[in-house]
């Protein structure tokens, strides 16, 4: 900071931009996840500057997004968050993508008193330090494991009223065993395989025909849809007709492109952001008519993640009524009722947004209906 | 008596090529031994069992020196050398990357001893087995004319004095039993002269007994004391030089009309 | 004995003086704390690749395991400190570390190391990854989620003065009678089994000698970095540690130091590419080896045995 | 047949061969002589196109050839026998001497050239399926010089074909190098066998540090003083 | 009994994958001793090209197929001599690194203008099933498992009949004396990588096609399972990387059919490091030991 207000923590705005960092898996093993996040950033940062930017103790503030490449790794991260909290003297954070990749960046930017905002940061503990307190300048836009995978479980057994489920799930990292951890401890019926993949992963023929005969109604396959996506094709072909139910990871249209829409049948997945509510939530249609005029496809998931991200710093720039990166932080914490395109959220205790998650059906490749659970 | 070196019997079967077939001989302290025979009589399989680089298919190598009598097959190379015997190689086989004097120094290593706390926390004593190792490198080297090349790569030098190299990274490792594979090969006329002083000069000197394998024969002739001759793997003839050159056999397979310089 | 003196004399004031200038640095606010992450990345990719090079550049065994090594000795501090928080907690995690690492490293290299070249780099890489999937499944270790809010305690000073031991280790292992016997097994090791030498004990020797070094690097970056993962230590970690090796010139030591040092900087300085990072890296890679082939240095040492002595020939 | 010119060849900044001019009748046998480190080896490796010379011609049929790659050379019609041997390990024997027979049509009848090859060395035809790694010394040495002449060469260059050949092989090598140039292949021959070298070669050319430093027929240097006391051994 | 025969042909149509991958390395590795990193990439490439040609110039299937071979052969040839050829007189593990500098460079140039995302391939070949007594089998399998026997088949001929052939393996073992036979090591080193990127551009198309799902890191972990299929099998063996794409495959698919999905990887390594402790070369590699 300088000396001018040295007496103030963390970073404040100079001239009439602020600056939010985006600490980002540009390269690197899940550049994909990344470049969404960037996409939604983008377009959040262009509509909100082209609407005349944020208002502040009546002051007319642009922002400006600083993205930086973390590789897909800790260090990265950590060196990233460093470098915008320190020398790009950013607002706020927002990113990184993976659970691993943001927690390292935590110590650095709570250093600089900087708020940094995951928009896919899943593991419960994520917000927490060690001894279970909530993190001061960590929050996330997205639901944490348990929320989501017991939102499942519910799921599974009060409407497709599934006694046996066989689940296969992401290995590679926190978010495919988190899930299946929670939904393990919250479903009441039987468990009857689990399995294992890896990101990258290609061929699930062998897991299929091997739990093929085990007599499941369900399968849940928390993952992402460039994996779940080859698990729906693969599974339909070797003719496995259940539901297959999963989590927001699959919220993309690629889902069923990968699937093949004939084999899109009869899929499900937890999601805060459902392409359905656009008919009836103007916050979630002018985010997903804006997003398809801006790279002509639909959008997916993260990038509504991290939309609402950048939006969260806004709503807490505007309440905190400071461009101080502390105050920010301060008042991210209070968030409450914000319109995004994931839903309406409130900041919770544990910096975990409270919002409503919806389960989407798709038939034919195509989503259905959009059920909302409590 | 026991001998410095007692072969029994040994054979080495590749496939279903027998490359060394039935070979005994002794060797004792002091000698100065030729093994020759024609290209491919086995001479170089002969020499790898007897320093341990391959395992004889049978018959038994038995080594006796003060220290003691080791059956050298089923021993590895390194067991064969740290007991005494040393060898160079048919291609020169120098650690070519390295100075001179590191390769010397190599050849010590068995015999020297550094501990881990010394060798990291460079107490005095290191320094000192340092000094000793690297002094003693230097003098042999310096016995043989070597010591302006002790800081060149080895395998930058000339040809001949590679070999030279070779031999004297060889008696480094203190052996009492030194195999020599055809040092001369590929030296002119004077060369091979400068070579034979010289290991006149390890025997004097150095209390080794060598054995060497070479087809030149001006050099075996005026040198050895005693002659080994090995062909298709089996040995056929064995004496002084001037009983092999008229060897009728040896001539036939080995010699033929080839001017020999007489002894 | 005097020269040797002077120059380990001189090695202890530039390494104490990089320390108080480091130091200097910080207090006046000149290095925060980004460039103090890029010092301890480098700080501590100098301590894996110093291992890795005693393996490859010295020994000529090429091992594409050292991720495996450096994953023991992070989990290994990730998980006691979560019960020891203290130092001496750390610092015992290190040790453990270090052993496991150690009997991995016997475990895996006594019946690999008798492959030779790519067959060995293959077989270690397969025994590293197989270190992580045991990793990646275990609950102790929270499988893929990996361990995070892991305290602090390796600090930068901590870093640098386990990086100037483990350079002094090393540098002591590879200029002593050790030294020249693994050097003779790269160049050799036909002729070095008949000069004596068990070539078999002391490639082992070398390997486990660098499989500690990296669970320390390990530990260090998982009480710096304070999260720890399995998919940080796969394939593509062994590989950007071997980079720096090879960058720097197998067997040189010096180089490994220069080459984790330009790395770090190339690192940093690419940070302001964004997507293009990537990029250009790989371009400035190929390029650096096409143009320098043996490495920054080749086998080229620093040394200060002739300083202050005319006409003097070290050796 | 061969016409060497004003030849310069450096390693790096070593220069190994100094304004070296020789020529080579068809027909003849030619020998280099010299000591260690002359530029013998050199030579010969320039003019099969393995190294580049840093100046001078190099003509071989009326054709300049020294920026020729080795493999239009050998095309050309010249052979070498390396010094080192540098047989393929790995492949036998026999793949080894059809290596040698590469630059032939695919389908030309090689038999005859076998035949007169195997009854050079014998050794070779019984160990036809032996990796040619396994061969004793002397038995690469042969298998050498038995590959080059697969190629049905006009000008046969020979780097030390004795090295490591037992005494009777000399001989026998020596009678071979003759039949050889009698069946129409000349040849150029480098060794350290200088008596024997010059007893059967046409002409001689002495080299010393890098230059040629006499030349004559092989009888003349056999007779001259000087040739007698530096090269045969006094 | 059906699901073992099924989970076979599941393990066939994984293993031919690897296998095409594997011949690609095996080839170049056998000629200059490189492991050729970038391979998993030009497969990558391949994948791309059949997906663009495909989706916006329609072209059919066999074209698709055959142009991405040409389009990677080409690449392969361009990057060894750009990336390869300056260093054939440098260290093995200087080309080794620069093939992981030209891996990167694919991978992130890819991911820069074309982005680093899944995206499906267009399906062509519609699939059909054909069930068989229980199991099925896809027409993609089939074609897989046939392109793969094909090619497999081809360059063990390329190998051992043509001059081509011989002149790989010679230059691969004395690069200098194969220049003294006649032989042009760069030519032969050129088709050598040409012929591999070629196999490895089928298999990035016939990969999309079969599942449907292409992104620029798609090369690196068949990338590497590869090259330790072609290890199992011997490197530079032929037939020695065919089998080993097929254990491999065969071995993955096993682990997971009992249930171990999560240790597949595991177990790979741990049968290679078996294999390679009884056959130090390979199954069909050759152990030339070396003579003294
Ligand atoms: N590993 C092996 N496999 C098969 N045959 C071998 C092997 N090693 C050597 N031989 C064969 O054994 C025989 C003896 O070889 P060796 O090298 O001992 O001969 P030598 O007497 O040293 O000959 P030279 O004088 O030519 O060096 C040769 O015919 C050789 O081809
Ligand atoms: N690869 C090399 N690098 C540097 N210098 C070399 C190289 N090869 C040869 N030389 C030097 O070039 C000079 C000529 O070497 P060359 O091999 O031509 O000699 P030669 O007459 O064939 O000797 P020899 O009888 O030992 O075979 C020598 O001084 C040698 O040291
Ligand atoms: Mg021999
Ligand atoms: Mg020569």
């Amino acid at each position: 900071s300088t000396a001018a207000n040295s007496s103030k923590k963390g970073n404040t705005a100079s001239g009439n931009t602020i600056k939010i960092g985006v600490n980002m898996e540009l390269s690197g093993a899940v550049a994909g996840y990344g470049e969404q996040q960037k996409q939604g950033i983008e377009l959040a940062v262009s509509q909100i500057n082209s609407k005349g930017g944020i208002k502040v103790d009546g002051k007319k503030y642009k922002i400006k997004a600083i993205y930086r490449d973390n590789k897909s790794t800790t260090s990265g991260s950590a060196s990233v968050a460093a470098q915008l909290v320190n020398n790009d003297k950013v607002q706020a954070v927002v990113g990184p993508a993976t659970t691993n990749d943001s927690t390292a960046a935590i110590p650095n930017v709570t250093k600089a008193n900087v708020a940094s905002v995951s928009p896919s940061a899943t593991d419960d503990g994520y917000t927490l330090d060690k001894n279970g307190k909530v993190q001061k300048y960590v929050f996330r836009s997205c639901f944490d494991n348990s929320y989501q995978g017991q939102t499942a479980a519910k799921f599974v057994t009060n409407t497709l009223k599934g006694k046996k489920v066989a689940i296969i799930a992401d290995n590679s990292s926190d978010y495919g065993t988190g899930l299946a951890k929670a939904f393990k401890k919250q479903f009441s019926g039987a468990i009857v395989s689990t399995q294992y993949f890896q990101e990258g992963d290609k061929d699930f023929n062998a897991m299929l025909t091997a739990i093929k005969n085990k007599g499941f109604d369900a399968i849940y396959a928390p993952g992402y849809y460039s994996e779940v996506g080859l698990i729906v094709k693969q599974a339909r072909q070797i003719g496995i007709k259940t539901p297959i139910i999963g989590s927001d990871g699959m919220a993309d249209p690629k889902l069923a492109q990968i699937a093949g829409n004939a084999n899109a049948n009869d899929i499900y997945y937890t999601t805060p952001f459902s392409t359905k509510s656009a008919d009836t939530d103007t916050t979630v249609k002018s985010f997903m008519d804006a997003f398809q005029d801006k790279f002509g496809t639909e959008a997916p998931t993260f990038s509504a993640l991290a939309y609402d991200s950048v939006y969260m710093v806004k709503a807490a720039i505007e309440k905190a009524k400071s461009v101080n990166s502390e105050d920010i932080a301060v008042a991210m914490a209070k968030i409450k009722n914000m319109k995004g395109a994931t839903g309406t959220m409130t900041v919770d205790a544990k910096h975990n947004p409270e919002k409503p998650i919806a389960i989407e059906q798709m038939n034919g490749g195509k989503v259905e209906k959009a059920i909302t659970v409590k | 008596m026991t001998h410095l070196l007692q072969v029994d019997h040994v054979t080495q079967q590749f496939g279903g090529l027998k490359a060394v077939s039935d070979v005994s001989m002794t060797v004792d302290a002091g000698e100065l031994i030729a093994l020759i025979g024609p290209n491919g009589a086995g001479k170089t399989t002969l020499f790898n069992m007897l320093t341990g680089v391959n395992t004889p298919t049978s018959g038994t190598i038995t080594f006796t020196t003060a220290k003691g009598t080791m059956k050298v097959n089923g021993k590895r190379a390194d067991q064969v050398a740290a007991a005494g015997m040393s060898r160079t190689f048919q291609n020169i086989r120098l650690f070519s990357d390295l100075t001179v004097l590191d390769n010397v120094r190599i050849a010590m290593t068995h015999r020297t001893r550094e501990n881990f706390a010394e060798t990291m926390l460079r107490l005095p004593s290191f320094y000192k087995k340092e000094q000793a190792i690297t002094d003693e490198a230097k003098a042999l080297l310096k016995d043989f004319g070597l010591e302006r090349i002790g800081r060149s790569i080895a395998g930058e030098l000339p040809y001949g004095e590679q070999r030279r190299v070779e031999i004297v990274r060889a008696l480094a490792t203190k052996p009492s039993l030194l195999f020599l594979d055809e040092p001369a090969a590929g030296m002119n006329p004077e060369e091979t002269a400068a070579l034979m002083a010289l290991i006149k000069k390890i025997q004097a000197d150095y209390d080794v007994t060598v054995i060497l394998i070479e087809h030149d024969m001006a050099l075996v002739m005026n040198l050895v004391q005693r002659i080994y001759v090995l062909d298709h793997g089996s040995l056929i003839a064995e004496g002084t030089p001037s009983e092999i050159r008229n060897n009728a056999e040896v001539v036939a397979s080995y010699l033929g009309g080839a001017p020999v310089a007489e002894g | 004995m005097k020269r040797n003196i002077r120059a380990n004399f001189i090695w202890l004031f530039i390494m104490v003086f990089g320390f108080v200038a480091i130091d200097a640095m910080e207090f006046t606010g000149i290095v925060n704390t980004f460039m103090e992450n890029a010092f301890v990345t480098v700080g501590i990719n100098i301590i894996l690749a110093m291992g890795l090079n005693l393996i490859i550049g010295f020994t000529g065994q090429f091992s594409l395991g050292h991720a495996g090594f450096m994953a023991i000795g992070a989990y290994a501090t990730g998980i006691m400190l979560q019960t020891m928080d203290s130092p001496i907690g750390f610092w015992l995690s290190v040790a453990v570390g270090v052993v496991i690492a150690i009997i991995a490293a016997i475990i895996i290299g006594v019946p690999t190391l008798r492959l030779r070249g790519d067959y060995l780099a293959i077989a270690t890489m397969g025994a590293s990854e197989i270190i992580r999937v045991v990793i990646n499944n275990l609950k102790i270790t929270n499988g893929p989620a990996g361990l995070f809010n892991i305290p602090q305690y390796a600090t930068w000073p901590v870093v640098y003065v386990v990086m100037c031991i483990t350079i002094i280790m090393i540098a002591n292992f590879v200029h002593s009678r050790a030294g020249r016997a693994v050097m003779s097994v790269r160049e050799d090791d036909i002729a070095a089994e008949a000069m004596g030498i068990n070539t078999t004990k002391w490639k082992l020797a070398a390997f486990v000698f660098g499989a500690a070094t990296a669970a320390v690097g390990g530990s260090l970056h998982a009480s710096y970095i304070q999260t720890i993962s399995p998919s940080e230590f796969g394939i593509m970690n062994s590989i950007a540690i071997l980079i720096i090796v090879v960058l720097g010139g197998a067997g040189s030591l010096t180089g490994t130091v220069v080459a984790a040092v330009v790395l770090g900087i190339i690192d940093t300085v690419l940070q302001n590419f964004g997507t293009l990072r990537m990029v250009i890296y790989a371009l400035a890679l190929i390029l650096l080896m096409v143009f320098k082939p043996g490495g920054l240095l080749g086998r080229w040492e620093l040394s200060f045995k002739h300083v202050g002595k005319k006409g003097a020939r070290a050796e | 047949m061969l016409k060497v010119s004003n030849l310069n060849v450096n390693y790096g900044g070593i220069k190994a061969v100094r304004d070296v001019s020789f020529e080579v009748h068809t027909g003849e046998i030619v020998t280099l002589i010299g000591a260690n480190g002359a530029g013998k080896s050199t030579i010969l490796k320039t003019i099969s196109g393995i190294m580049r010379p840093k100046s001078g011609l190099i003509t071989y049929e009326d054709k300049a050839i020294q920026n020729a790659s080795a493999a239009a050379i050998v095309k050309a019609g010249i052979s070498q026998v390396p010094e080192g041997r540098h047989i393929f390990a790995g492949m036998t024997v026999m793949e080894n001497l059809e290596m040698g027979g590469f630059i032939h049509k695919r389908g030309t009848d090689m038999s005859a050239t076998f035949d007169n090859i195997f009854a050079h060395f014998p050794v070779l035809a019984e160990r036809k399926k032996q990796d040619a790694a396994t061969l004793s010394g002397g038995e690469q040495q042969m298998l050498a010089m038995a590959r080059a002449l697969m190629a049905k060469p006009k000008l046969l260059l020979l780097d030390e074909p004795s090295m490591g050949l037992s005494p009777i092989y000399i001989q026998k090598i020596f009678e071979i190098i003759q039949t050889i140039n009698e069946q129409g292949t000349t040849i150029l021959l480098i060794e350290q066998n200088a008596k024997q070298a010059l007893s059967i070669a046409d002409r001689g050319y002495v080299l010393a540090s890098g230059e040629v430093k006499m030349t004559g027929t092989g009888k003349e240097l056999l007779a001259n003083e000087q040739v007698k006391s530096a090269y045969l051994g006094g | 009994m059906h699901t073992i025969m099924q989970q076979l042909i599941n393990g066939l149509s994984l293993g031919s994958v690897y296998a095409l991958l594997a011949l690609g390395y095996t080839m170049v590795y056998g000629v200059i001793k490189l492991i050729n990193f970038a391979h998993g990439d030009v497969y990558m490439l391949g994948a791309f090209w059949g997906y663009y040609v495909i989706r916006f110039w329609h072209v059919n299937f066999f074209i698709a197929l055959v142009s991405a071979m040409v389009l990677t052969a080409v690449c392969g040839v361009v990057i060894e001599f750009l990336a390869y050829r300056p260093l054939r007189h440098a260290p093995r593990i200087t080309a080794l690194i620069t093939a992981i500098g030209v891996s990167y460079f694919l991978e992130n140039i890819m991911s820069y203008f074309f982005g680093a995302s899944a995206r499906n391939f267009p399906q062509v070949i519609k699939v059909h099933n054909y069930h068989l007594g229980g199991f099925s089998v896809s027409n993609v399998q089939v074609l897989i498992l046939v392109t793969a026997l094909v090619l497999m088949v081809a360059l063990q001929l390329i190998i051992k009949q043509t001059k081509m052939g011989k002149a790989m393996r010679a230059v691969a073992v004395d690069p200098d004396a194969a220049e003294l036979m006649g032989i042009n090591p760069n030519h032969v080193i050129s088709f050598t990588f040409a012929l591999g990127s070629a196999l490895a551009g089928a298999g990035g198309v016939l990969i999309g096609l079969y599942y449907n799902s292409i992104d620029p890191l798609m090369g690196m972990t068949p990338g590497i399972k590869a090259f330790v299929a072609a290890v199992v099998g011997g490197i530079g063996s032929i037939p020695g990387a065919s089998i080993g794409g097929f254990l491999i495959g065969i071995l993955e698919t096993m682990v997971q059919a009992i249930g171990l999905s999560a240790y597949k990887d595991a177990a790979v390594y741990i049968v290679l490091i078996i294999i390679l402790l009884v056959m130090p070369s390979g199954i069909f590699g050759k152990r030339s030991k070396e003579k003294v």
